[in-house]
């Protein structure tokens, strides 16, 4: 493969941007909007024949014997720390990278073509899509990056991008402040990621992930057993790079930028912050997975944590009434449940060679179809917002008569996370399940809990809006379908969220690049469908129809529900942290100190400089014979001074 | 050194010190003069008694002693010319009435 | 003499304050054709340099200075004029000539007094650029306090607010720094030669004669360490910055910030680290205290400021503060982090400040609390502030990041408990440069419109956006292509770190 | 003996012509001795010098020396320029040529201070000098503080004549009989130290500390300065302390150099601090401009003798070059405060508020002068200090060291209150309180010659080039 096509997939991007934020003010929408719709379909097309050709070519430099390669496209120097510590801007095609070309330019050109119509009447129209293009620039090369600090670069660039585009509405101060929520929780996330950096690479000396990756076990002979505070040096470096996909990818506890981040515009959050940006994490540890299958450890602690904000999201989804929160917690979780799934696979796995990479593969084919089906749903949300003109689900309901092709799409969406066959869900999820379970019951059972839980938000929220009860307000100001540009984002997503599950995706994205045919674990898989169809069935009975079991729910557990309503007071501790102990007291005694005792010190040199001028001021009394007596006795007191000195 | 100089140096010394007592006590420039008188004639007498004590053979010590006569009544001439000056314009020849410029 | 090219970039800031010197007060349009014909030919001549010193390096002329020449001035004292770059101080000329140039625009409406005012300026820039070509310990001190002392005129005469006490202040303390400068150059003077050899001024021959008594090492260290510390903005002597600053014009602040403040990070390697090798050694530990707590500090402090000018001015000792701890590190790539950083930061806080200028120019404000929405009404400057605001906050693609990334690599390398303690802590510093950038940003650019009066303010004008867009380009130009920059920087380093490793 | 028998020669052709001429007809009074002196400097610097020793070797004339001389020169010539506004003013008119009579008197008696090598000789030098300023304190009459000024200066300088005839009547004591510099300085260092020699020493030094307002015996330096008229007031700060400097430095260093390190170096070192602190704390809260000045001489006086402490042939040099830079530093402050004084009478630091709205040149020779004075490059005033540092630390004392970091402290004090009256002239909003004024012919000479110093004297490294090398070929400090 030449370098042309992937350096035009990363430049294409970026020179939309270039010209659209440079150029932006000058064109009229149509012309930015057409010019943003091209580029990304281009961008689009060339990534897909990027993809294809390494999936399907059979082209030696991708497949050999069976195993495909991984492939560095170019790789250029950038900036060379030290000889040997060299940072580089490449292009490294993979399984996983090739599969997340495709996710990303796919979600980015829906998100395209879908804010036309949505963001219409706008204003900064040509802003947006200088942003969409920047942060599409900034995914690519985050996830085509062959090193880590490449990876890193991009990290922050989409970070930006993240944070300029939760802030688009800049006149609204929650959208404002939103932005800031996001970067700053993500930045802070970041610092984990670069001493992670720094104390990884300190050792391997490289920060190319091929290097690294094709020798785990070299990284932890460099290491030589290091340790600090009771853990090995590897296991902290490789937990604070984890940190940083803790941050991007909302886990707990640096998940509380996400619910907050829907304050940017709907399509955004389909493209952001449901299919793309927040799977970083997800695709980071997918990227340094040999390394950290050598460090049990980390495993263990992404398992954990996987697990804790799986749970916690979907509970807390249960009882927020803006469907935005309702889908950003079930990103979430979603999210949570790959991370599981990566943090289940390991090396010498019960169940032999066969089943090691099973968590892997599940959690990366979960990746995809939660891209395609939460998008979906995002910009289906997006679409009955655009109607009702309000983002809480009590403005809406019994809007499946006004609004069927989104009507419609939702439901093959709800479906689809929910995980009941043959939607592209349900074949990702049983993969992980069954992953879970063979590595330990215990988060087989927990994680099948937590997919009930998933069908039953998703179906309440389902009903909520397209059954219940009608909005009065209706007669006044009819919903309607969206345009065209709208619409058929929505279709062709539901399309795909409904074949997506029959890729054969074990043989394309494994973690050592030999083929894994999947099958279905019979057992996992109708327990985990029994679970969501119960949950269904419980949802529908309670939100189908208007009545009063929801209520009367809530009274029985007041609260366990307001904890959850609240999201269990989260950003209360953080706003506590930040705003109380950072800024009121580390930040505000750290600005008084500099003002009144090190200012006031160099002041007071000059001060006592003044007083003592003035003190002194006496011995020029104005008396000549006083002055005098100093000049007699100065004489004296010099030679008796000097003469006890010396003699 | 010889005990008999000690005879004539103590009694230089005590003259120096009258002076600058003097100085520093008296009201009247004049007085303050005659004083400074004391200590200029206190160390021309230190020269005189130097020389005939010490280097007899040399009169150095002795020609310097008639220069600073001179000098010191030339210095005399000058400050009762400017006392005489003070006492025109402030009508008094009082030192504290001459303290305006200070601090 | 005058075939030196280097020599010229002290003439023409010479022949500048000649050409205002003719110039009559009122003829503004004299006065800005002097400048700008002035400025624009010391940018064209410090590209050429770059240009030539890097073909030079290309052809493989490995001299540890370039162009170099040296007359003799003060025979008795073996002081010669002597000039020469490496790649650092070319470098260091080119940011100079950048921000001389940008703050000539950024000064265009000056008033009162415009003649004095850029008489000042040019005779700041003569300073500045003297210290960056002197390879001669004194000229290099002469130029140094040069560059100082404009400021009090330049602050005192056309700043705002409390300007008096700030310009005494910041003189003050600055020239408090030179005085124990002073102490230890001639220290190292007295010292440049073996017995019976003969003393010099000359760096490059100290540097080679390696001769400073250990024994004195220690007390000229701490003397020339925090002589240029305090311009450097070390605490505890950073307190001239955040009133000097508030009170200077903008322009001034620009150069100071941007171009003064380098003159302490540059003196630090190229006099303390270079000719006192084991004394640095020895004691970098507590300085390197002393810096880390610069970095943490000045960005909590800009935490909670209100003044925008006092906002970047603690940004500055947090910034700045990398400056000196990356050098302190005494490792190649850390240094060389922290030249980019001077390099990075001098741009940024120009641009930062000519902003602030401009903003103040229209809102006659500088306290957040009063503004708000400016994006709206100004999008061009808000753009500006906000690309100011990323590369201080260090995002890939402008220069902070690629600075500051440098200095962690390079300050991780030592690998004992007390240094990664404070490599920690100064990566810190980056999360929370970001919660004040963004609080700014936030509360000046976003949101609503504070005062319905600034709805009447206009964008910026041509000059102003000259001003800028030369800023942003040079900060952008070192975000996306690093390399040069560094591998010149590196290479310039290595007699440096050869003297640190013969001195262990 | 030429340049002594030169300005005689002056001081009779101008005595003749004041007595023999009308009241009236004494306007050419002023040219006649301006450019007679200026042919006299001239002279005197091109003779090339001789080792010539006159009287015995009690007068010795070498290079150095003719320098010296010329820097004094330097500094007389410019305050005839200075004072030609105010000595015509119609109070002083009638006495002019007395004014430059004995001002030439004076500078006769440096001469002899500068080239004795006798103590007598010396002493009458130092005296000739001393008296006659005391007549020109003295010498507006119709003021009140000039008798004031001057009643303190005589009484002062008759106590230190005192105090000094007796540490010398000590030093006679050690003397072997003779007073010969040569002779003193075998006998001292073949003789043991001895507390009355420390006694002899101290009042030495304070007997010349006087001249030089050296702390403590500076006291009568701000109020004499204050009441003297302007143009003596710069005279006695620049060349009448010139020339005490380099006698001081030329008696401690050939008659006591055996005793440098033992006994007065301490005793300078001691001396130094005090005066240069003393000095800037008392400056730092002036408001008369002239008091202001006195105390920053006092202040200068304490760098100038950072010279003596290094007791070697850069000191002497750097000291000289010191004193011309200091030379024209201070009389263009003068220059500047006396032009204003005669004009509008003002002599206040706040009477300077806005000088450069209505007398902008006077405002920038004057912020020259201030920042010569503070020691700010590219000015005259930072090479001669740091030259005068770099000769200090020379031997490579800690003390030294310390002595130097306590000057350089000080410098910040210093400019402190050099830096006030920059603000006050450009900085403060205040209205302007001085006219617009055209300034004389003479005087615009005297500032231009200032300005002119202050900017190249530094730059052009010939001059302490030429003190260096006249010093070298001296052989000043050996004791022949």
């Amino acid at each position: 493969m030449g370098i042309t096509l992937p350096i035009l997939i990363l430049a294409m991007p970026f020179f939309m941007f270039l010209l659209l934020g440079l150029g932006g003010v000058k064109m009229s929408r149509k012309v930015a909007g057409v010019l943003g719709i091209l580029g990304m379909g281009t961008t689009m097309t060339l990534a897909y024949i990027v993809a294809f050709t390494y999936f399907f070519s059979g082209d030696a430099a991708f497949i050999i014997d069976g195993v495909r390669q991984q492939f560095q496209v170019f790789d250029v120097t950038w900036l060379a720390f030290t000889e040997r510590l060299v940072v580089k801007i490449g292009f490294l095609l993979d399984p996983i990278s090739a599969m997340m070309l495709v996710v990303i330019t796919t979600i980015s050109f829906m998100v395209h073509l879908y804010s036309w119509g949505y963001m219409e009447s706008e204003r900064g129209f040509q802003r947006y899509y200088a942003f969409l293009n920047l942060f599409s620039f900034s995914m690519l090369g985050l996830v085509v990056a062959t090193n880590i600090f490449q990876m890193y670069i991009f990290w922050e660039l989409v970070g930006v991008s993240s944070f300029l585009l939760i802030g688009f509405f800049y006149r609204l101060p929650s959208a404002v402040s939103a932005s800031k929520k996001a970067f700053i929780v993500t930045r802070f996330a970041d610092l984990g990621f670069l001493l992670g950096i720094l104390t990884l690479t300190f050792f391997t000396d490289t920060f190319n992930f091929v290097d690294m990756t094709s020798n785990p076990m070299n990284v932890l002979a460099q290491t030589g057993g290091a340790t600090f505070m009771g853990a090995s040096v590897l296991t902290w470096a490789m937990v604070l790079i984890f940190t940083g996909g803790m941050g991007k990818s909302a886990m707990l506890p640096l998940h509380i930028w996400l619910p907050d981040a829907m304050e940017g515009p709907t399509p955004v959050s389909a493209l952001i912050h449901a299919a793309t940006m927040v799977v970083a994490g997800v695709y980071l540890v997918a990227r340094m997975f040999p390394v950290y299958c050598v460090v049990e450890a980390s495993m263990t602690f992404i398992t954990v944590v996987g697990a804790i904000t799986a749970f916690y999201a979907a509970v807390v989804a249960c009882t927020q009434i803006d469907i935005k929160r309702v889908l950003a917690f079930s990103t979430i979780s979603q999210i949570a449940f790959m991370m599981v799934s990566l943090g289940v696979a390991r090396d010498g796995m019960p169940g032999g060679e066969h089943y090691s990479g099973l968590g892997y593969m599940a959690g990366m084919f979960h990746l995809f179809t939660h891209a395609m089906f939460k998008a979906l749903l995002f910009l289906g949300a997006g679409a009955l917002i655009h109607a009702v003109h309000s983002n809480d689900y009590t403005k809406m309901g019994g809007l499946r008569k006004y609004m069927p092709i989104t009507h419609w799409t939702f439901l093959i969406g709800c479906l689809a996370i929910a995980g009941i066959p043959p939607f592209s869900g349900f074949f990702s999820k049983d993969e992980m399940l069954a992953a879970m379970f063979n590595n330990n019951w215990i988060w087989g059972a927990w994680m099948t809990m937590v997919a009930g839980l998933t069908a039953f938000y998703m179906f309440r929220l389902y009903f909520l809006i397209f059954w219940w009860e009608e909005n009065p307000n209706y007669k006044h100001h009819r919903p309607h379908d969206a345009p065209w540009q709208m619409s058929l984002p929505l279709i062709i997503l539901a399309a795909v969220s409904v074949v997506a599950g029959f890729i054969p995706f074990g043989e394309l994205v494994t973690w050592n690049g030999v083929s894994y045919h999947i099958h279905l674990e019979a057992p996992v898989a109708v327990t985990s469908i029994i679970v969501a169809l119960c949950a269904i069935a419980l949802a529908a009975k309670m939100y189908m129809r208007k009545n009063t079991l929801p209520e009367k729910f809530r009274k029985a557990m007041p609260g366990l529900w307001t904890a959850a309503h609240h999201r269990f007071y989260w950003d209360e501790l953080y706003i506590f942290i930040t705003h109380k102990i950072i800024f009121g007291i580390i930040c505000s005694a750290i600005a008084w100190f500099d003002r009144h005792v090190i200012d006031a010190t160099m002041d007071g040199f000059a001060k006592v400089t003044q007083k003592v001028s003035f003190a002194i001021r006496g011995l020029q009394g104005g008396n000549v014979q006083a002055y005098v007596l100093w000049y007699f006795f100065g004489a004296v007191a010099l030679a008796l001074i000097t003469w006890i000195c010396l003699l | 050194m010889n005990l008999d100089i000690l005879w004539y140096l103590v009694p230089s010394v005590i003259m120096f010190c009258c002076g600058v007592y003097g100085f520093v006590t008296r009201k009247n420039m004049i007085a303050m003069l005659v004083s400074l008188e004391l200590m200029l004639n206190s160390a021309d007498l230190n020269f005189a008694i130097f020389n005939r004590f010490l280097f007899p053979d040399k009169m150095e010590g002795m020609v310097f002693t008639l220069f600073a006569i001179a000098i010191a009544a030339a210095e005399t001439a000058v400050a009762i010319a400017i006392i005489i000056n003070i006492y025109r314009s402030i009508g008094s020849t009082e030192i504290v009435e001459t303290n305006k410029m200070k601090h | 003499m005058f075939g030196n090219i280097l020599i010229w970039f002290v003439i023409i800031p010479v022949l500048m304050m000649a050409g205002l010197g003719v110039c009559r007060n009122s003829s503004m349009a004299a006065i800005r054709a002097v400048m700008v014909i002035g400025s624009t030919i010391l940018l064209a001549l410090a590209i050429w340099l770059c240009v030539d010193f890097l073909a030079l390096r290309g052809a493989g002329v490995d001299d540890e200075m370039l162009f170099t020449g040296s007359w003799m001035w003060y025979a008795p004292l073996n002081i010669h004029l002597a000039v020469g770059v490496d790649g650092i101080s070319v470098l260091m000329l080119l940011l100079s000539a950048v921000i001389v140039f940008a703050g000539t625009f950024a000064s265009w409406k000056i008033n009162p007094l415009p003649k004095n005012f850029f008489l000042w300026f040019a005779l700041l820039s003569t300073g500045v650029f003297g210290f960056f070509i002197s390879i001669d310990m004194f000229t290099m001190f002469m130029f140094y306090e040069v560059a100082l002392i404009p400021m009090y005129l330049l602050i005192g005469v056309w700043g705002t607010g409390r300007k008096e006490y700030s310009a005494m202040k910041l003189t003050l303390m600055l020239m408090g720094g030179s005085a124990f400068l002073m102490l230890g150059l001639l220290g190292i003077y007295w010292h440049s030669a073996p017995a019976g050899g003969e003393l010099t001024w000359n760096i490059l021959e100290i540097a080679r004669n390696n001769a400073v008594d250990p024994s004195w090492q220690n007390l000229l260290f701490c003397f020339t360490f925090v002589g240029f510390g305090v311009l450097g903005a070390m605490f505890p002597f950073h307190t001239w910055s955040p009133d000097g600053h508030a009170c200077a014009p903008t322009a001034v602040s620009m150069l100071h910030a941007g171009v003064l403040m380098k003159l302490g990070g540059y003196g630090c390697f190229r006099i303390a680290i270079y000719l006192l090798p084991a004394a640095a050694n020895e004691l970098a530990w507590i300085f390197i205290i002393l810096t880390g707590i610069s970095v943490v500090y000045g960005a909590f402090s800009a935490c909670v400021q209100t003044d925008l000018k006092y906002i970047n001015a603690y940004s500055s000792v947090s910034h700045c503060g990398m400056v000196l701890f990356a050098l302190l590190m005494l490792n190649q790539t850390a240094m060389t982090g922290a030249i980019l950083q001077m390099l990075s930061h001098g741009l940024m806080t120009a641009l930062f400040f000519a902003l602030i200028g401009m903003i103040y120019g229209r809102t006659h404000t500088r306290d957040i609390r009063e503004m708000g929405g400016l994006m709206q009404i100004m999008p061009y400057l808000g753009v500006c502030y906000m690309i100011a605001g990323f590369a201080s906050l260090g995002l890939p693609g402008l220069s902070g990041f690629v600075a500051e990334m440098t200095i962690f690599f390079g300050a991780w390398e030592d690998a004992d408990m007390f240094h990664r303690a404070f490599v920690v802590a100064a990566t810190c510093s980056i999360v929370i440069t970001a919660v004040y950038i963004l609080r700014v940003v936030g509360k000046l650019l976003l949101g609503k419109v504070h005062d319905e009066h600034h709805l009447q303010l206009t964008d910026a004008t041509w000059f102003e956006r000259f001003s800028t867009v030369t800023l942003i380009v040079c900060i952008a130009g070192i975000g996306f292509f690093p390399n040069w920059i560094n591998e010149t920087i590196q290479h310039s380093f290595l007699p440096i770190i050869h003297a640190l490793q013969n001195a262990i | 003996m030429l340049p002594e028998l030169i300005i005689l020669g002056i001081f009779l052709i101008v005595f003749l012509c004041d007595t023999f001429t009308p009241d009236n007809g004494k306007k050419f009074l002023t040219p006649l001795t301006s450019v007679l002196f200026l042919l006299a400097t001239v002279a005197i610097w091109i003779v090339p010098s001789c080792q010539e020793s006159v009287f015995g070797g009690m007068y010795v004339d070498n290079a150095a020396c003719k320098a010296m001389k010329c820097v004094l020169n330097v500094g007389a010539f410019i305050c005839f320029l200075e004072a030609s506004k105010w000595i015509s003013t119609k109070e002083v008119v009638i006495r002019k040529g007395e004014f430059f009579e004995l001002i030439l008197i004076t500078l006769f008696g440096m001469y002899l201070m500068i080239s004795a090598r006798h103590f007598l000789l010396f002493i009458i030098g130092l005296e000739s000098a001393s008296l006659p300023i005391a007549a020109l304190v003295a010498f507006n009459k119709h003021k009140y503080e000039s008798h004031e000024a001057a009643i303190k200066y005589i009484m002062t300088a008759v106590f230190s004549s005192a105090i000094l005839l007796t540490g010398l009547s000590f030093v006679y004591a050690f003397s072997g009989g003779s007073l010969y510099f040569s002779d003193i300085a075998a006998q001292i260092s073949a003789g043991e130290m001895s507390g009355l020699l420390l006694f002899a020493l101290a009042f030495v030094l304070a007997g010349i500390g006087f001249k030089l307002s050296l702390v403590p015996f500076h006291l009568w330096t701000a109020d004499v300065y204050q009441g003297a008229p302007t143009a003596v007031t710069a005279y006695l700060s620049v060349v009448s302390k010139g020339a005490a400097a380099f006698a001081f430095f030329i008696i401690f260093v050939q008659v006591f150099g055996q005793v440098y390190s033992a006994a007065w170096e301490w005793m300078l070192y001691a001396v130094i601090i005090a005066t240069i602190t003393i000095g800037n704390l008392f400056a730092m809260r002036q408001k008369n401009m002239k008091r202001f000045m006195a105390f920053s001489s006092v202040s200068q006086a304490g760098y100038v003798m950072l010279g003596a402490m290094a007791a070697d042939e850069l000191g002497l040099a750097s000291m000289m070059f010191y004193i011309l830079v200091y030379v024209v530093s201070n009389l263009g402050a003068f220059a500047v405060i006396s032009t204003i004084e005669d004009r509008t009478g003002y002599v206040g630091m706040d009477d300077y508020n806005g000088l450069h709205k209505t007398n902008p040149y006077l405002a920038v020779a004057m912020t020259l002068a201030m920042f010569s004075l503070a020691g700010i490059p590219p000015f005259a005033g930072f090479f001669s200090k740091i030259l005068i540092f770099t000769s200090v630390t020379g031997t490579n004392s800690m003390a030294l060291y310390m002595l130097v970091l306590i000057a350089l402290i000080n410098t910040i004090i210093s400019l402190y209150y050099y830096l006030l009256v920059v603000k006050a002239m450009w900085i403060s909003s205040d209205a302007p309180k001085i006219e617009s004024f055209k300034a004389g012919c003479t005087e615009k000479t005297a500032l231009w010659i200032c300005v002119l110093g202050i900017v190249f004297l530094g730059l052009v490294s010939y001059v302490y080039q030429y003190f260096v090398s006249s010093v070298g070929a001296s052989a000043l400090l050996s004791l022949n």
